[in-house]
């Protein structure tokens, strides 16, 4: 039976989305880290002694679930098979407007398109076409974000001004005010 | 009943002041025996809500209780709110209307009826209002209950991590096939404004229609018509109160006998047949008889 | 000991980012979607079994691990982005008529509210939880509305059939008899 210090872990280590450094679970749960690498080592043998599909590792200085190196061929066959290997023209407008408007935060990409985009802006993320590029100044300190090198590389641009400019575009007030609020720096 | 109370309903809605303009009449012995006010509930949501609430916490009777007090209970929870926005303006106004609306078509036909049938019509529409307002609890209810699994599911936080970077080499490229010029005109499709949702401007244009007024736009039209459904009497009305007046003004022409009123089934359409003047009445006099403003 | 099957799903559901289907699972593992099914039985009471600080739950049609509720207070942090603001008052009711009715058009949403939907309708549709679903056949083809599979995974449900039966918030017979008190009409 897992202890209640070990279900914590599981379950924070499930939701994750980057390896979990010891320290901050073990502020986490109010241990000290000795406790927290003794802790997953028990997870990570238990998983091993059960045969489980997954395995807990320490990568990159912290802790996360991955799949079992044996089933990688049901994972890739996931990967070729289950999903849709096109951008939708949802994902799309999301880019574009990153990749128009960077730096640029969930937030704002969010007023502009109307709708939740945080599952959109994660796969683009984790394909490595946007990432987050630095912090709001302002409270809140948001996220930014702006494309990566390899999105100019796949749209073989040599640099973001590359892009087909905006020219007389005008966008519409809400989207104004949308930038400007979000970017304006705090207490000045 | 319903001149005094159209004229403050609208007035109160229509100021541009805000609370301290909205303050209703304090109110007398009545009012205070019948709306002991200890309300939980911040605004009502709709003409349905504020009933419920009327009947089941006061446990009033609303034939009893007159439409002006029901305003200044509704007032008296504006005050305690604090705020007037123009949400809170407009939602005010659409209650006040609705309310008037239900109300008249209680009183209009008569108070006083012998007849039968008419006396079985009202008890249809006594049933009609009560089945829509059991309906109006079901859905709150209802609606707690999907709250309420809501907020267990939120409790538990899916795995969204996706895939780890050993297997980046086999993800699909979901960028073959996108052009800088794609990604261009996703771009001003994503940024072009969308159509701005209709704002309703009750509380800052008033809709000045009076139901004199639309009783001879009725007279015109009805005569000529013979027989037409309120929908296409109503067709190009964009105000709700203006849809609102032209039924009080059917109703003023029903009471007097100008015209027919069927309705097939509960939420149809209501079928208007013009009978012809009552008497040798002139229509002037018909109007003439008409004051209350809209 | 979990057998290479279960495996195989365990590795998949912990890449996937949304709930898979059974009958994927059934094609990339090869066996029937019956047998899909019974595999996850056995791994979430597995799991169960061990309190585990997660669960495999099947939501929105498909399977997926999530933490478990015991656990809300640590997962918590983890979430705080892109947690989509509370629903009003207003807003549930609509929903809860449209989850029951549909598929709904807006003016017989309308009808039932006593009150204009269009906003909130709107504000549903933006945040995903309902969307167009069809045409209503009838003259003027109104747009007719149902719930989504994100309110499916919002609420927690499996199907739209698992959602309580509306018979169970009909008022009951002492409501009733208030209700109809109030609108008896005097002795005048």
């Amino acid at each position: 039976m897992a202890s209640e210090e070990q279900r914590a872990i599981e379950a924070i280590l499930m939701v994750a989305e980057e390896p979990i450094e010891p320290n901050l679970l073990a502020q986490l749960l109010e241990i000290s880290q000795e406790r927290v690498s003794q802790l997953c080592t028990e997870l990570a043998a238990a998983y091993d002694a059960e045969d489980r599909g997954f395995v807990l590792v320490k990568v990159a200085g912290g802790y996360r679930f991955q799949s079992h190196e044996d089933l990688a061929a049901y994972v890739e066959r996931f990967v070729l098979e289950g999903q849709s290997a096109r951008l939708s023209a949802a994902a799309l407008e999301t880019l574009a407007i990153v990749a128009y408007k960077q730096p640029v935060s969930r937030a704002q990409v969010a007023a502009i398109r109307g709708v939740d985009v945080d599952a959109v802006m994660r796969t683009l993320a984790q394909r490595g076409y946007i990432a987050e590029v630095a912090r709001d100044p302002g409270p809140g300190q948001a996220v930014l974000f702006g494309t990566t090198t390899m999105f100019l590389e796949k749209l073989g641009l040599d640099t973001i001004d590359d892009l087909p400019p905006l020219g007389d575009f005008v966008p519409g007030p809400e989207m104004v005010e949308v930038l400007e609020q979000g970017l304006r720096p705090s207490a000045s | 009943v319903a001149d005094v109370d159209v004229a403050r309903g609208l007035d109160a809605g229509e100021d541009p002041h805000g609370p301290k303009g909205m303050r209703g009449p304090p109110g007398g012995p009545r009012y205070a025996a019948l709306v002991p006010y200890e309300v939980q509930t911040s605004v009502f949501e709709g003409p349905f809500d504020l009933l419920l609430h009327l009947i089941t916490r006061q446990q009033v009777d609303l034939y009893e209780i007159s439409l002006s007090t029901i305003i200044d209970a509704y007032l008296v929870e504006l005050e305690r709110i604090g705020r007037m926005d123009l949400e809170v303006a407009t939602e005010f106004v659409l209650i006040a209307a609705t309310l008037i609306e239900l109300k008249t078509r209680w009183l209009l036909p008569g108070r006083d009826i012998d007849d039968l049938d008419e006396e079985f019509g009202r008890w249809e529409e006594r049933d009609l209002l009560l089945s829509r307002l059991l309906e109006c609890k079901t859905f709150k209810d209802a609606a707690e209950a999907l709250q309420r699994l809501a907020a267990r599911a939120v409790r538990s936080q899916p795995r969204r991590a996706g895939l780890d970077e050993r297997f980046a080499h086999i993800a699909p490229d979901l960028l073959a096939g996108v052009t800088p010029q794609k990604l261009h005109a996703a771009f001003l499709r994503a940024a072009t404004p969308r159509p701005i949702p209709r704002v309703d401007l009750f509380h800052v244009a008033p809709v000045r229609i009076s139901v004199q007024d639309a009783v001879e736009e009725l007279l015109d039209e009805l005569p000529r018509a013979g027989r037409l459904t309120f929908r296409q009497l109503t067709t190009g009305l964009v105000e709700r109160l203006e849809v609102i007046v032209r039924f009080l003004a059917l109703l003023e022409l029903y009471k007097q006998g100008a015209i027919d009123l069927e309705q097939a089934s509960i939420f149809g359409d209501l079928q208007v047949t013009w009978l012809g003047m009552p008497g040798d009445e002139d229509p002037a006099s018909l109007v003439a008889a008409e004051a209350y403003e809209g």
